[in-house]
């Protein structure tokens, strides 16, 4: 019964985190620019606002996908605060992806279904780190299991420390932030305009927003799960992380999707590699030892 | 509703839609988001999609081929929507209502909500004239602001 | 409950004469009944095969039966002779002289034959060998049901004065028989006689349509098999040249040092490989492509490519804790990556299913090759999974063909607005292969923690998981791009579509939901056929827990994964089908959509006014990267590196083999 | 042929403060074809002038741009000026200089921070438009407006620059100058932007000839060329030597241009300090004889081209302005094919395209 | 008074400009005027590097068809459009032809650029 009160407390928690720390966000972006910028609660007032606005749409389908990416993305933070199987959860996590690219293809729109082309070139980039770092995982812990994580009295970053710098490379893909917020970006000033969020509008605009609140919270608890124990050292380094980001965002430019793919591999795909090859050698050493 | 209508006055998203106007209000437009003036302060962003629009802000006089784009953006725009015209360009056709292309202000096409006059308008001006549709939108919903 | 040997009757020798009726009566409802009738017949006797249990079975008269193998060999290899000579195909021609040549050599030069005709039993009958039986009956049966109809309308479309129809049947059909054959076989001469028979068909069905393009790619398909063909010869030479027993339990009981008999076993994988198309054998998969479309589902699903995995993970024991191993699972793994690579830059969509599976493919052999109980596990649900969402995506496939007479994926743009109902089961297949919660990504899933104890292996398993989303969610997009307008109508489709077509779709269901029950109905007691050393695994509820075996960690009993797998459909259901059904929009509430202010129109235009005021429509192509990704950029690289991965597999062979004499 | 997409681009378009309308052809990401479309800002001034009597006229050619249009109201002057031909106070000249300069600094700052946020340099736009402002508080202070100036009049100018406004402006230029040093430092040196930046929109020293480019778009290719050569105003007395970059990219676009940013303040700076005592305008009587003109005038864009036609009536027979835009626009056509979706921003931002000047 | 101003025949036209174009020269761009009933079109041109310009002048009848010069400078194609919308000039060989609405929409009024009866009167009677 543990279980389900956890469950629920976060589905209803969540989203407030996700918004106040996108508030947060979108102040200290501003105060970066020069600007004051506007109040922390105005994710918020966003997303009640989008609520009120009529419903409109461009077609059926696009409204599933994007239901059933809020789902699923929320089936995902239960994965992780129920601490279960990690790997699943990532393949649950690249499950929401996919329903929102889709969301992006479902209607005739040029701009967002270039849009959800990127998305999926961003999948291809971030995909498989994620999945890597389950495995590093897995190479560290024996287990797959997040419950296992946090039973380990070695914090995951002491040996996984490659990954974690890989980790720190997609989560600006995941966060949408610059230089690689390709597929929609949260400044609008784009060439594709809102790219595979253009056709969403209204009620349905405030699910993305909501979806991406618990993406941010989901995002930040696989961070701190590098270090687990004590948990609060976990917290303040996934808000550390999530500041550098808000850095970077402001510091460079939009890079283009090739270049992201290129890169992502090059250097977060070889850095996962490497620890995991690290991990091999250093089983074989004990094993001959 | 009441959360719901206060936040439509504390997240007002324009898209900036240039007629066919001397850049003037534009660049004007564009200078509320920048530091000095800093909109986003009252939770303004420029979103640059209809889809995504609360306030049209429209800079120019209509000629007559943007008469048929400012009508389709208009049409796009989710309920409840205001329309500012920034300019007096906009509000009549100003300097150049004797040019042979310009069919006049916006409200010969949509209706408008608020006129900002100025040529070019002033950024304190247009903030002041977003406020303005915010407080018609709130007299609308008898909403204190 | 039959007697045995008229259940192995049934699986070997009921095709062959429900195939000669179809091809006799050319009548097309009574064809239909006969080909219904026996995909019944099939789909129970496997089922009794299930409920059977592991058996062996020898005919009764051997000899007898070893002389029409015998005759037949070699009739099909003069056939061979004679395509090669009447094609001028001199690739054919070659591999079919290899292939007659040093056969009559060991059967009568060496004495091979006396050594043949002692090996007992001539078929065995394990789990494995059931799994296979099941899939092959079922999908099979069910693909040859979807022909009846298919078959019609194709011919229809090309107006052929005289119907082709039954003999397109025949092979279909006998195929069946071939392959449940192929699956029980443990003497050698019979598994070689149904790799044959197989390869044979083969060639039959791609040259079906009789264009050039058709029977050059059947002649390819031939020779390239035929490669195989030999391998499995000088096997054969090998193993009889050692003293070692020339039948699958034989060398799987390790008579001889196994060290020795592992360059025989390197040529039977070899052998699979090329069946499965592996890189660089890839070619003759997707040149298949020409063929009607339900050949390519049951190549694809249940039969042919199946044989070569089949083959490789029935060897897994013989080359276990090898180098070997590693190799063919670096064989397999590359092979995943480089097709699940080239399947993006893919624009006909039979040729991304092609690449599919032999990707799929290659995490079979690659879990065969990792070669722990937890991969093995992996490959056999893998199997079975891949054939049921794989035989449903190529029915899916060839619908759409009939509906819009293209294979070309931008050709498929908007079906979600003309073909709903076949847009709604295309989803489901393309779903299911891919992502969670369906089979194959558990199978996949199971793939990558074994793999970890192989870097190399998982790194390109993940590379090529990334891929695999991609060219997947891209083409499921380009059904998904609809005008806003309402009023979709489901299309009317014959039964002989919709049934097969319904029937994999709970199937995919079934095999998910139930993969707990699939486990301990049939995969475990198949692993543990295969598996010689080890513990059994375990099995709790409906969650399927899989216990020990860490490679890292030495500890027994390790939990690795424990995940409840209903949970997940529920999650599904909310997440995709609730949503589906439930969804609606007011007409009011439609938009078209944003075209920068340019829409010509309402909502059931994508036009827009574009340089002096001329209508232009909004067309929207894929990505695809064919500077990048396409065949051309892609193929030197992977050619040579998947020969140099082959030729060290052979390496590694002959090595051990050499250190154990 | 690979699948291609056929996508409009424009007229709203978050990146195109103006409506302008590319039709573009993708092939995956890459652009392989692209026609624009014009005419979104189409007015019909070239008529309304002739409709108007000259002083007037002076209202409606600012308002041709809004970004230029301090300098379009001053080539107006000139070129109904050498009419009769006739000529004006030093001081004046000087002033226009000034003016000149100065909306070309606002322009150019302006433009910086547009390119920074076509490729999603949020920042960066943020601090250029916030030195900008300084800028514009200097054009409100001496000529009495922040955008739209009225600073020309036919026979001189307006408004005169008095000794504590010429004290202040020269603080707050060399305030702007290093500010703008500063910042341009990071835009050039920055890895990102290099990478966004550097080959993209290659126009060779030839192709930009044969084009008929213009401005600093020109300049970038390598040709110097540029109309304060000739020394019209006061440029004569300045030194005064033309920014020119070799690259032909964006990226030497933005390089040329950030040294003119740097070289307008400088004139400023010396314009100010030479500038002679006098009058600020010559009476003007009577309208202009029948005759033709034409004037060339650097704009921040480039080269602005006026023919002027008098019939000897209070209205002008024929006024036909070429803006550096309409010059600049088909080299697009060479400079798209061939590219990124993700440049396209970029590249049309890179001839700082201004649609209202192109169209009238 | 325009410097350098050569006053040529429309045939003369593209021989003219090709001389220009073999000198590298760089088109900066055209006007054209209502004559009443003919037009008069000039071509500017620029010895790029440098500020030393020239120009071509032509008349036509309304109605008479031009040659194009986009086939020399594609950069005359927007110049060419125009006059060809505006002014009702026949340019025959546009390299992109815009048919008449590059700068004008469907309902916008037709050669609106042609001089209207009362700029006529107010032009014959001078002065003011």
């Amino acid at each position: 019964m543990n279980a389900w009160i956890i469950a629920i407390v976060t589905v209803i928690v969540a989203p407030f985190i996700g918004g106040f720390l996108a508030g947060i966000d979108r102040r200290i972006t501003a105060r970066l620019q020069g600007r004051f910028g506007p109040p922390i609660l105005q994710p918020f007032y966003d997303f009640f606002k989008l609520l009120g606005k009529s419903k409109i749409a461009a077609s059926r389908l696009q409204l599933m996908w994007i239901y059933a990416y809020l789902v699923l993305m929320i089936t995902a933070l239960l994965f992780l605060v129920l601490r279960l199987d990690i790997l699943l959860m990532m393949f649950i996590l690249g499950f929401a992806g996919v329903c929102f690219a889709l969301g992006g293809f479902s209607s005739k729109s040029p701009y967002s279904h270039l849009g959800a082309n990127r998305e999926l070139m961003q999948m291809l980039a971030y995909e498989p780190v994620l999945l890597l770092l389950a495995l590093g995982v897995y190479a560290q812990n024996g287990s797959f299991l997040i419950s296992q994580i946090y039973a380990s009295p070695t914090p995951l970053i002491s040996r996984l420390w490659p990954i974690f710098i890989a980790l720190l490379v997609i989560l600006t893909i995941k966060l949408r932030k610059s230089p690689f917020d390709l597929a929609t970006s949260h400044h609008a000033h784009q060439e594709l305009i809102k790219g595979i969020m253009t056709e969403y509008s209204g009620p349905y605009y405030a699910l993305i927003e909501l979806t991406e609140w618990y993406e941010i919270v989901l995002l930040l608890g696989i961070v701190s799960l590098f270090v687990a124990n004590p948990l609060w050292v976990g917290i303040v380094i996934a808000l550390a992380a999530y500041l550098l980001e808000l850095f970077v965002d402001n510091v460079t430019a939009r890079m283009t999707v090739g270049w992201m793919v290129r890169f992502v591999w090059a250097v977060g795909i070889t850095l996962c590699i490497l620890n995991l090859i690290w991990f091999w050698v250093f089983a074989a050493i004990k094993g001959v030892s | 509703m009441g959360i719901i209508a206060t936040s439509r006055l504390k997240s007002p998203w324009i898209m900036h839609f240039d007629n066919s106007s001397c850049n003037g209000c534009d660049i004007e437009v564009l200078a509320c988001l920048t530091p000095l003036y800093d909109i986003e302060r009252f939770g303004i962003v420029n979103m640059g999609n209809p889809k995504h629009t609360d306030v049209l802000v429209v800079t120019g006089p209509v000629n007559r081929r943007t008469a048929r784009v400012l009508k389709n953006l208009y049409d796009q725009i989710a309920d409840p929507k205001m329309v500012i015209a920034v300019g007096t360009c906009s509000i009549s056709g100003g300097v150049f209502h004797n040019c042979y292309n310009v069919l006049g202000g916006v409200d010969k096409v949509i209706p408008v909500d608020v006129y900002i006059p100025g040529c070019a308008a002033r950024p304190e001006a247009i903030i002041d004239g977003v406020v303005m549709a915010l407080q018609k939108l709130a007299k609308l919903q008898g909403v204190a602001l | 409950m039959l007697p045995y040997n008229w259940m192995m009757a049934v699986a070997i020798l009921l095709p062959v004469v429900a195939a000669v009726l179809v091809y006799i009566i050319r009548q097309y409802h009574a064809r239909g009944v006969i080909v219904i009738l026996a995909a019944i017949a099939l789909i129970v006797n496997s089922i009794l095969f299930l409920l059977h249990g592991k058996d062996t079975f020898s005919p009764a008269n051997a000899q007898m039966w070893d002389m029409v193998v015998t005759v037949l060999d070699y009739l099909i290899l003069l056939f061979y002779i004679y395509v090669g000579i009447s094609l001028k195909n001199w690739l054919v021609l070659i591999f079919a002289l290899t292939q007659i040549i040093p056969l009559a050599w060991f059967e009568f030069g060496m004495g091979g034959r006396a050594a043949l005709a002692n090996v007992s039993p001539t078929f065995v009958v394990d789990h494995l060998a059931i799994v296979m039986c099941l899939v092959i009956s079922i999908v099979g049966s069910l693909i040859c049901v979807f022909a009846i109809r298919y078959m019609y309308d194709h011919e229809h479309h090309l107006h052929l004065e005289k119907s082709r129809a039954s003999r397109f049947l025949f092979w279909m059909v006998l195929f069946l028989g071939a392959m449940n054959g192929l699956v029980f076989a443990n003497n050698l001469i019979y598994l070689y006689f149904f790799w044959e028979v197989t390869t044979l068909i083969c060639f039959q069905l791609i040259a079906h349509d009789l264009t050039k393009e058709a029977i050059d790619n059947a002649a390819r398909a031939l020779w390239m098999n035929s490669i195989g063909g030999t391998a499995l010869i000088i096997a054969m030479v090998i193993l009889f040249a050692k003293g070692a027993p020339l039948s699958l339990d034989g060398i799987l009981s390790g008579g001889v040092a196994s060290a020795v008999l592992l360059l025989p076993v390197a040529l039977l994988c070899f052998t699979g490989m090329i069946k499965a198309a592996q890189l660089p054998f890839q070619s003759w998969l997707l040149g298949a492509m020409v063929a009607p479309t339900p050949v390519s589902a049951l190549l694809h699903s249940s039969t042919m490519v199946k044989a070569g995995v089949y083959l490789v993970l029935r060897l897994a024991p013989a080359y276990a804790g090898t180098r070997l191993s590693i190799m063919i699972a670096l064989v397999g793994a590359f092979t995943f990556m480089a097709a699940s690579g080239l399947a993006i830059s893919q624009t006909t969509g039979k040729r991304v299913l092609a690449y599919s599976t032999i990707a799929n493919l290659g995490l079979i052999i690659a879990c065969a090759g990792i070669n722990t109980p937890l991969a093995i596990t992996a490959a056999i649900l893998l199997i079975i999974f891949h054939a049921v969402s794989k035989g449903l995506l190529f029915l899916c496939a060839g619908t759409i063909e009939h509906i819009i007479w293209s294979r070309e994926i931008e050709d498929m743009e908007g079906l979600a607005a003309k073909a709903p109902l076949v847009t709604v089961i295309f989803a489901i297949g393309v779903l299911s292969m891919f992502l969670p919660p369906f089979g194959m990504l558990l199978g996949k899933w199971m793939a990558l923690e074994s793999a970890s104890t192989i870097p190399l292996a998982a790194w390109l398993f993940v590379i090529a998981s990334a891929a695999t989303i991609v060219f997947w969610a891209k083409w499921l997009g380009r059904f998904l791009q609809v005008l806003p307008k309402l009023g979709a109508k489901i299309e009317s489709l014959s039964l002989s579509y919709t049934v097969p077509l319904w029937l994999l779709v709970l199937g995919i269901f079934g095999v998910g939901i139930g993969v707990a029950s699939v486990y301990t109905g049939l995969v475990q007691n198949a692993v543990a056929d295969v598996v010689t050393s080890g513990q059994a695994l375990a099995v709790q509820g409906w969650g399927l827990t899989v216990n020990g075996y860490s490679a890292v960690s030495s500890t027994a009993n390790f939990a690795v994964g424990n995940y409840p797998v209903w949970p997940l459909f529920i999650v599904f259901a909310i997440a995709v089908l609730i949503p589906f059904i439930f969804v609606a929009i007011k007409p009011g509430e439609l938009r078209p959509v944003y075209l920068c202010g340019e829409q010509a129109g309402g909502t059931d235009t994508d036009e827009w006014y574009s340089t002096a005021d001329v209508k232009t429509k909004v067309q929207l192509g894929g990505y695809y990267f064919q500077g990048v990704l396409g065949e051309a950029a892609l193929n030197p690289w992977t050619y040579t590196l998947s020969i140099v991965l082959m030729v060290i597999m052979f390496a590694v062979a002959l090595l051990a083999m050499g250190g154990a004499l | 042929m690979a699948p291609r997409t056929i996508t409009p681009f424009g007229p709203q378009h978050p990146v195109l403060p103006e409506p302008i309308q590319l039709k573009l052809t993708l092939e995956d990401e890459k652009v392989v074809d692209v026609m624009p479309a014009i005419g979104y800002g189409h007015r019909g001034i070239e008529k309304a002038c002739e409709l108007n009597e000259y002083p007037k006229n002076i209202y409606l050619c600012e308002r041709i741009c809004g970004i230029c249009s301090c300098i379009h109201g001053i080539t107006y002057c000139e070129v109904v000026e050498s009419l009769w031909p006739m000529d004006i106070p030093p001081r004046a000249k000087y002033l226009r200089t000034i003016f000149s300069e100065m909306s070309r600094t606002h322009s150019h700052l302006l433009w910086l921070g547009l390119l920074a946020d076509a490729f999603g340099f949020e920042s960066m736009f943020m601090q250029y438009w916030r030195i900008r402002e300084k800028v514009l508080d200097l054009l409100e202070l001496t000529a009495g407006h922040r955008v739209t100036q009225s600073v020309s009049i036919i026979g001189g100018v307006r408004r005169d620059i008095d000794a504590d406004m010429k004290k202040h402006c020269i603080e707050v230029l060399k305030d702007v100058r290093k500010e703008v040093e500063a910042l341009s430092n990071v835009l050039v040196n920055d890895y990102t932007v290099k990478a966004r930046t550097i080959g993209k929109g290659v126009l060779s020293y030839d192709q930009a000839i044969a084009l008929g480019c213009c401005g600093p778009h020109l300049r970038a290719s390598g040709v110097k060329e540029d109309c304060r050569m000739q020394g019209y105003l006061a440029y004569g007395d300045l030194s005064f030597e033309p920014v020119v970059a070799s690259g032909g990219d964006s990226y030497s676009r933005a390089a040329v241009r950030i040294g003119e940013t740097i070289q307008a303040i400088d004139l400023q700076l010396e314009a100010l300090g030479k500038m002679p005592e006098g009058e600020i305008a010559a009476k003007v009587k009577g309208n202009p004889p029948a005759n033709e003109a034409t004037m060339r005038v650097e704009q921040p864009r480039g080269e602005v081209f006026y023919y002027a036609k008098g019939n000897g009536t209070r209205n002008l027979e024929r006024l036909r302005v070429r803006t550096p835009t309409y010059a600049n626009i088909p080299s697009l056509l060479v400079m798209l094919p061939g590219c990124e979706m993700a440049d396209v921003p970029i590249i049309v931002l890179s001839i700082d395209p201004c649609i209202s000047c192109t169209e009238r | 008074m325009i410097d350098k101003l050569k006053e040529i025949s429309k045939d003369q036209l593209l021989a003219e400009v090709k001389k220009y174009a073999d000198s590298k020269a760089k088109f900066v761009t055209g006007s054209c005027n209502d004559l009443g009933d003919r037009l008069e079109v000039t071509y500017f041109f620029n010895a790029s590097p440098g500020m030393d310009m020239s120009a071509l002048r032509f008349t036509v009848g309304k109605g008479e068809e031009v040659p194009s010069m986009t086939g020399i400078y594609l950069t005359a194609v927007l110049i060419e459009n125009e006059m060809k919308e505006l002014f009702g000039l026949k340019v025959k060989d546009l390299a992109i032809d815009f048919g008449g609405h590059m700068m004008l929409a469907q309902d916008s009024p037709v050669l609106p650029m042609l001089k209207s009866e009362d700029q006529k009167a107010a032009a014959q009677k001078g002065g003011n």
